[in-house]
């Protein structure tokens, strides 16, 4: 309805190949960003936008759709299904801290570069299995993986610096001298690094890069047989994928909680972010914010929901209830997107899209 | 040596323990093709619904078997509900809609039975046996000789219960072919129904053996990751993997955590058996026991 | 018109191949030259498509030697058989359901293809320049098989005779050397049969590729192809002009009772 | 439009030629032509487009193209083959243009007829078609073609690929760039430029002369009229050979200097007129007439809500749509307001998926349009306007201005263009648009243009009292009635033909003192009519002798009737009596042509029992008629046909608001 395409013809392939083809997404897509990068911090200066909706919101929400969408690359993209991406965050987190904690004047950056490095390294290392196995044989490889290295930090000393706790707490973000110290600064550092990842990803999948997973994804006897290296392509989605988790993790501990400990990349963590991808839409980047912002809203809502009903019904409701609620809708959440939307909400968002387009005729 | 040989006996008991779960997952994989991740949220569920209705003051007697028709219905209603619109979908959605199964079971659970621990008392204390540390002076729990004798008749009864009831062969032939079992008329969703209940049951029982043991307590749901490995080790789709695997993890854990841990910092327990499995899985993918996996084109 | 036929490009001396005891191949040898249009036809379980996935490395024979180009080769894999310039279509569509036919058709092109993912994901430079050169010679083949109103359509939502016509696409997008076809047929009705068949000559004729490709039923092919292996239980029972095997005694008993 | 985009005013611009030359100069980088070819929409601007025709022309005065030698251009729209045509022209020839859905035999008649020696086809299809009669037409030496596929292995001589000719032609372009820019310099205004011949239903085709002067006149009063400048673009989908596509496309495109757009394949039209979203647009009425259909039929399935706000809006533009469009004044400002929301809501959306949301003037022409077909993309704001012309007067008679919009006229003559009405009530024009004469005929060229320069368009009109031209019918068929007024069978037939419910109609009154006529319902539509309201029939026969059908069509006529009483010149065609025919006309009965155009002669002759009833006072008649069935037999239908009368109106000075 509100999309006029009607003379929007392309005469290159340049154009043709734009990420967004079509004018008004890309006036909307533009919007939206200003909106994030300008909008949302004039209305905190207004006091219309609270540091909790930073902390507790928009943050971590960043945070989590990168994750997230290094998931999906994995996942979604090139369909090798991973428990262990909570791991792969931990390595970049400790591995960031290590090094900026070992190496004199390192820049935090570089630092998170590096983590990111070293989690795709892990990646690469534990998505051998996968050239050998598939489907959950392959799952429980990555679980082996999250148990694994979470077991790791926790007992090898050095990597939390021999804290007694292994709690580590991560350093100040300094960069060219400036202090990202208001949770309104962490999060346009975040909101900057993951507009760029995203960007990058976005690039990946539309190239040959992302060509070769969805073959292998798809078919992988034809991907083998047109001249894709099974090998090759799944250890780069795999590198490629841990390295955007690393780079969430560090993130997560150094722009989100501050301080972190080994246990709090659990499994429970992995679990969370693969139903990001599954409710957002596997192989879809689009599906990976909208995945992460329902995650990260849903627990919310569930609270005030509860609370309401507790004020309204005066019956005050167990203490523990909010959280097992949350793990049933979750669960049943699941459930019926495998079965009702395998695509999630990214495809709901397209089909929505689609009527947009053909208005007034029907989809 | 003789300590090597308690630890080893300890943990074949445990390990049978895991078979025991572990013969939950194969029922239903041969059946219905599902690694059903819920097993152990199933496991955490039973035990907490027995435990719940005792602590109610129902005696076991009535906890349990009550628990057990709690339980096949759980199973009926999640086939109905969660498999039967997922069938011939790939393999790892059904996986992925377990794990959601898992995090709604186990969300259920403490919704009715709230969060904390509660202990279970079956009457068996958890002392070594004198007789064998007379004889053999080796401190053995005779809870462990007792759990695992019952984990060992339960087994038994499954094992028995696949190759020779009619049932049990109706199962075989669906798990060989969904297409042919149909064509010969075996109603596909009665066994399904009648897999899932068995699954609660042997749910019910390795969740009181291990809730006696350490409690009925969240950590019971990790007890499908230890089942896991089992797998990998013995293969999805066969009896005799489950309980052999069982009782190789189950030793191969308990020897490293005693003799390797302490060099690396103990709590190896959580990754131990993983490793074993996937360097096993890379010699032989299709685990000990399975079928060999063809791939065509 | 003329057809310039040329050298043997492609051998076999006796390959044998057996699963597990079951021999699918017994002592087959034949040869392809380049530019022409060699079918492999029997009846159904006769071997043709083991044949097929010997050629490009599926399967690994027991025994025989292949020469290719000169050289000869035993265990070369699929990757190596595809760099070598064979390409191939399915019997059973194994095209990439996720993707849009114009991608389908890019994924071809991924030998021919040297930026690295680093530039990929700048798509910037060199890397974007390539991607718009590839897009081009895969534009050129849409054009060629006449499918530019699905050019962006989920290859998933295709009629089953479409599918096929892109699977080709797929294949040519590679620019083979030999291109093998697994039953491009079957499973059309009439109208697709004969466009398929003008796409084949129009491949072989206008991009001088040459054409292994295997049929159950000997009706189109006959016409199309300039010689014909025949083969019966993973043996050759028959090699020579399609007339010379119309005339064969094996290859008439042979089809006797099988439906076409 | 501004100023930017007006049509240059130069002097010396008086071929087509220069025309490119002077595009190519002043606005080289602009886009001159655009074709959909692997998938995005490849560009040329004026400079390349001019470059392209000099090689081009080179490359044919290579192969022995001279002055005054005549090029068949064969293919769907494609610009190489457009640029032929101008080609052709730098070169002093003429560009003759063909059918490409012609058959080969119908082809071999116009390249005898015009001697061509040289053919520039599109592909493979078309090289077939003139290998299969060159034979026939000895003349043709040389073959050029666009597109190579499947002709790598054709060895005939002659056959050439534009390709090579191009490049031969650039070499030497390069080595004496004047020789070409001398041919040009040597063209005259009064040069023949371009023969269209027409599609001959009567007899065999004529070749139609038309001179650089006479078709840029007429493009320029065209471009004027419109402000069409080089800002505008359209889609050129029509036949190359009709002379509307020739005007549009070629001649206005080259005056006015703005860009045309050639579709990937026939198929693929709508899409890309989508894609394109021309600022200008023409189509014959069938192509709006198919639009609609789709448009009603994909809103069938369309959800409730939706398909009543769709309903409910499209009743609001019926309304006061047209008169929104024409900014006329005494539009309710709730209807402007309703009118405003219906446009954001409805016809926004329908225009941009019908690709009409940038036309500024759509034309349509060729035949009559209904009034609701009209009025429909009127309402929706797309400005659809009406023209008159002929390929002897380069389609470029009479357009309708801007604001004022009859559905039932073609407009006001154009500027420089003299139209008259013949006593016999034909229509004469004179103008520089003229054709120069029919190719090779003097005959049939004296008979079309009179002594003082007129030229007979054979078409029966008048003015009305507002100065706009009326096509009634062709002058031929114009008759008397006894009371001596004009009476047009063929409008009244296609006033009421309008009717979803009337598939045909069959006038009479020449020489009558009242007018009847005989009547074919629409099976489709009167059937689902009849259903509607549970009337069972068994077929046509049963169905149209139904009363409740009877009074149906009464309606209709009497709605005709009333329309015609507001003219005072068609006021006495009003229908007074009518049956329906017992069996439709059929033209294996030789009742209509094979173009479905009434043999009224023939069916007079066939029915006269019926006509005599319709005279007399009788309210049925009996008939048996021979029919024949599709297997061939034939067989006897027969019935007693009801006769019924028609309400008429008085004649009225005033119009009711179209």
């Amino acid at each position: 309805m509100f999309y006029r395409e009607a003379g929007q013809f392309k005469a290159t392939y340049e154009e043709d190949s734009r990420i967004f083809p079509i004018r008004q997404d890309r006036i909307v897509f533009a919007f939206i960003l200003a909106f994030a990068f300008l909008g949302v911090p004039l209305l905190a200066s207004l006091g219309i936008v609270s540091n909790y909706t930073f902390t507790a919101i928009l943050t971590p929400f960043l945070i989590f759709s990168l994750a997230a969408l290094g998931l999906n690359i994995l996942t979604g993209y090139a369909g090798q299904l991973s428990l262990g991406t909570a791991a792969f965050m931990a390595v970049g987190a400790f591995a960031s801290y290590n090094f900026m904690l070992r190496i004199e004047g390192m820049p935090i950056l570089v630092a998170f570069m590096l983590g990111g490095l070293c989690a795709a390294a892990v990646g690469i290392v534990f998505g051998l299995p996968s050239l050998r196995i598939r489907g959950f044989y392959l799952a429980a490889a990555t679980l082996a993986t999250q148990f694994f290295i979470v077991w790791c930090l926790t007992k090898v000393g050095w990597f939390t610096n021999y804290s007694s706790s292994g709690v580590i707490s991560a350093q100040k973000i300094v960069i060219l001298g400036y202090t990202f110290q208001s949770s309104m600064s962490k999060y346009l550092f975040v909101l900057a690094v993951v507009s760029v990842m995203a960007l990058l990803a976005k690039n990946m999948v539309r190239s040959n890069i992302g060509r070769s997973w969805m073959a292998i994804r798809d078919m992988d006897m034809a991907a083998e047989v047109i001249g894709f290296r099974p090998i090759r392509t799944k250890l780069m989605a795999f590198a490629v994928s841990s390295f955007y988790c690393g780079v969430a993790g560090a993130l997560f501990a150094y722009a989100y909680l501050g301080t972190v400990e080994p246990e709090g990349f659990n499994l429970d963590l992995s679990f969370r972010i693969l139903f990001m991808v599954i409710i957002g839409g596997a192989g879809s980047i689009l599906g990976s914010f909208l995945g992460a912002a329902f995650i990260v809203l849903l627990p919310i809502y569930l609270n005030v929901l509860l609370n309401f009903t507790e004020a309204a019904t005066g019956i005050d409701l167990p203490s523990g209830l909010s959280s097992s609620v949350e793990l049933m809708v979750f669960g049943s959440l699941i459930i019926f997107f495998l079965i009702v939307e395998p695509h999630g909400l990214a495809r709901l968002w397209q089909i929505g899209k689609e009527k947009l387009r053909l208005w007034p005729f029907p989809h | 040596m003789q300590f090597f040989f308690e630890v080893l006996i300890a943990g074949l008991l445990s390990g049978v323990m895991y078979s025991l779960v572990a013969l939950g997952y194969v029922l239903i994989y041969k059946a219905s093709g599902v690694f059903n991740f819920a097993q152990g949220a199933m496991v955490f569920f039973a035990a907490l619904t027995a435990v719940g209705l005792h602590d109610l003051g129902l005696s076991l007697w009535v906890a349990v078997p009550l628990t057990m028709a709690v339980m096949v219905v759980l199973g009926l209603v999640t086939e109905r509900i969660v498999l039967r619109p997922l069938v011939a979908q790939p393999e790892i959605t059904l996986f992925m809609a377990t794990i959601g199964l898992s995090f709604f079971i186990e969300g259920l659970a403490q919704a009715i039975w709230g969060a904390n621990v509660r202990g279970l008392d079956l009457g068996i204390d958890d002392v070594p046996l004198e007789w064998l540390l007379d004889h053999a002076n080796m401190a053995i729990s005779q809870f462990d000789l007792i759990a695992a004798a019952i984990a060992a008749a339960m087994v038994a009864a499954l094992a028995i219960f696949f190759s020779k009831t009619k049932i049990g062969r109706a199962l075989r032939a669906v798990a060989d072919d969904h297409q042919a079992a149909l064509s010969v008329g075996i109603p596909l969703h009665h066994v399904w129904g009648v897999v899932w209940a068995v699954a609660g049951f042997v749910a019910l029982v390795s969740g009181l053996l291990w809730g006696a043991r350490n409690g009925v307590q969240f950590s019971l749901t990790f007890l499908a990751l230890k089942a896991l490995p089992v797998l990998i080790l013995g293969g999805f789709t066969s009896v005799p993997g489950a309980i052999v695997g069982g009782l190789i993890i189950g030793a191969s854990e308990k020897l490293a955590e005693v003799f390797l841990g302490p060099y690396v910092g103990g709590g190896i327990d959580g990754w131990f058996p993983y490793v074993l499995a996937l360097l096993f899985l890379l010699v032989r993918p299709e685990g000990l026991f399975g079928e060999k996996i063809i791939r065509r084109i | 018109m003329t057809k310039r036929i040329g050298e043997v490009i492609l051998s076999f001396t006796n390959i044998s191949l057996s699963f597990g005891g079951v021999n699918a191949l017994t002592r087959i040898g034949f040869d392809v030259k380049e530019h022409e249009i060699r079918a492999i036809i029997g009846p159904n379980g006769a071997g043709k498509s083991s044949m097929l996935n010997v050629i490009n490395g599926v399967y690994h024979p027991q025994q025989g030697e292949i020469v290719f180009r000169g050289k000869a080769r035993r265990g070369m894999n699929t990757y190596e058989s595809a760099k070598s310039g064979i390409a191939r279509t399915f019997q059973n569509i194994a095209l990439f359901k996720g993707m849009s036919v114009l991608d389908n058709i890019m994924t071809g092109r991924n030998l021919k293809m040297r930026s690295n993912f680093l530039l990929d994901a700048l798509y910037w430079g060199p890397a974007q320049r390539e991607e718009i050169a590839h897009r081009k010679k895969a534009e050129e083949i849409i054009d060629f098989l006449e499918i530019q109103h699905i050019r962006k359509t989920p290859v998933g939502r295709l009629p089953y005779g479409l599918q096929k016509r892109v699977e080709l696409g797929r294949a040519l997008a590679a620019e083979p050397a030999i291109l093998l076809l697994d039953e491009p047929m079957a499973g059309m009705n009439v109208e697709e049969k004969q466009d398929m068949c003008r796409f084949i000559l129009d491949v072989n004729d206008q991009l001088g590729t040459t054409i292994v490709l295997i049929e159950h039923d000997m009706g189109v092919v006959m016409d199309i192809s300039d010689r014909v292996v025949v083969l019966d239980y993973g043996k050759k029972i028959a090699d020579g002009t399609p007339d010379e095997v119309r005339a064969n005694q094996d290859v008439i008993d042979a089809y006797l009772g099988v439906a076409h | 439009m501004s100023v930017a985009n007006a049509a240059p005013e130069v002097a010396g611009l008086d071929t087509f030629p220069r025309l490119l030359l002077h595009h190519g100069r002043t606005q080289g980088a602009r886009p001159a032509t655009r074709e959909k070819d692997l998938g995005i929409w490849q560009t040329w601007n004026w400079s390349q487009v001019a470059n392209e025709v000099r090689a081009l022309a080179c490359g044919l005065a290579e192969l022995g193209f001279r002055r005054g030698d005549n090029l068949a251009v064969i293919g769907d729209n494609r610009p190489r083959l457009y640029w032929a045509m101008a080609a052709a022209q730098c070169l002093g020839g003429v560009a003759v243009p063909l059918y490409q859905d012609a058959v080969a035999a119908e082809m071999a008649f116009v390249l005898q007829d015009a001697e061509i020696g040289f053919a520039i086809v599109e592909d493979q299809e078309q090289v077939d078609k003139m290998l299969e009669i060159k034979s026939q037409c000895p003349a043709l030496g040389h073959i050029l073609y666009d597109d190579p596929r499947g002709l790598r292995h054709y060895t005939q001589a002659g056959l050439q690929s534009l390709e090579e000719v191009m490049a031969m032609g650039r070499s030497h372009d390069h080595n004496q760039p004047e020789f070409i820019d001398g041919e040009i310099s040597r063209g005259e205004p009064g040069d023949i430029a371009v023969m269209l011949y027409t599609s001959g239903t009567t007899g065999k085709p004529k070749g139609v002369c038309q001179t650089h002067s006479s078709f840029i006149t007429a493009a320029k009063s065209g471009c004027e009229f419109d402000r069409l400048g080089p800002a505008d673009s359209i889609l050129s989908y029509l036949p190359m050979a009709w002379v509307g596509d020739h005007l549009f496309s070629y001649a206005q495109a080259m005056v006015a200097g703005f860009t045309i757009n050639c579709p990937e394949s026939g198929d693929t039209v709508m899409t890309d007129l989508r894609e394109i979203g021309p600022t200008y647009y023409f189509a014959p009425p069938r192509v709006f007439e198919n639009l609609l259909t789709t448009v009603m039929i994909r809103m069938e399935d369309a959800g409730r809500i939706k398909r009543r706000m769709f309903d409910y809006f499209m009743a609001v533009a019926r309304r006061c749509g047209a008169e929104v469009l024409d900014g006329r004044p005494g539009v309710a400002a709730i209807d402007r307001f309703l009118y405003a929301a219906g446009d954001l809501l409805v016809y926004g959306p329908l225009r941009n998926v019908l690709g009409m949301s940038r036309i500024r003037v759509a034309y349509t022409a060729g035949a009559a349009i209904g009034p609701d077909l009209f009025r429909f993309y009127r309402s929706i704001g797309v400005n659809l306007k009406q023209l008159y012309g002929s390929t002897e007067t380069c389609a470029a008679v009479c357009l309708q201005p801007d604001g004022e919009i009859k559905f039932d006229s073609v407009g006001k003559p154009a500027p420089g263009v003299e139209v008259r009405i013949a006593e016999n009530g034909e229509v004469l024009v004179k103008g520089k648009m003229l054709l120069k004469e029919y190719y090779k005929r003097p005959a049939d060229t004296a008979e079309a243009i009179d002594a003082e320069g007129y030229f007979h368009t054979g078409d029966a009109g008048f003015f009305d009292e507002d100065g706009h031209l009326k096509i009634i019918d062709r002058a031929k068929d114009v008759g008397k009635t006894a009371g001596g007024a004009m009476f047009a069978p063929n409008y009244i037939e296609n006033k009421l033909k309008f009717f979803s419910f009337i598939k045909e109609a069959v006038a009479f009154g020449h020489g009558r003192e009242m007018v009847c006529a005989f009547i074919n319902i629409d099976m489709g539509a009167v059937g689902n009519w009849a259903e509607r309201r549970s009337i069972s029939y068994s077929g046509y026969t049963d169905l149209a002798q139904k009363k409740p059908v009877y009074e149906l069509i009464r309606e209709c006529i009497e709605k005709a009737n009333a329309e015609l009483a507001q003219d005072p010149m068609l006021c006495p065609s009003q229908v007074h009596r009518f049956l329906i025919l017992h069996k439709e006309l059929d033209p294996d009965d030789d009742e209509l042509t094979r173009t479905r155009k009434v043999r009224r002669a023939f069916v007079a002759e066939k029915y006269a029992v019926l006509i005599e009833a319709l005279y007399s006072d009788n309210d049925s008649q009996f008939i048996e008629t021979q029919v024949k069935f599709e297997d061939g037999r034939s067989g006897m239908v027969s019935a007693d046909l009801a006769i019924m009368d028609a309400r008429v109106f008085p004649a009225q000075a005033q119009r009711k608001a179209a």
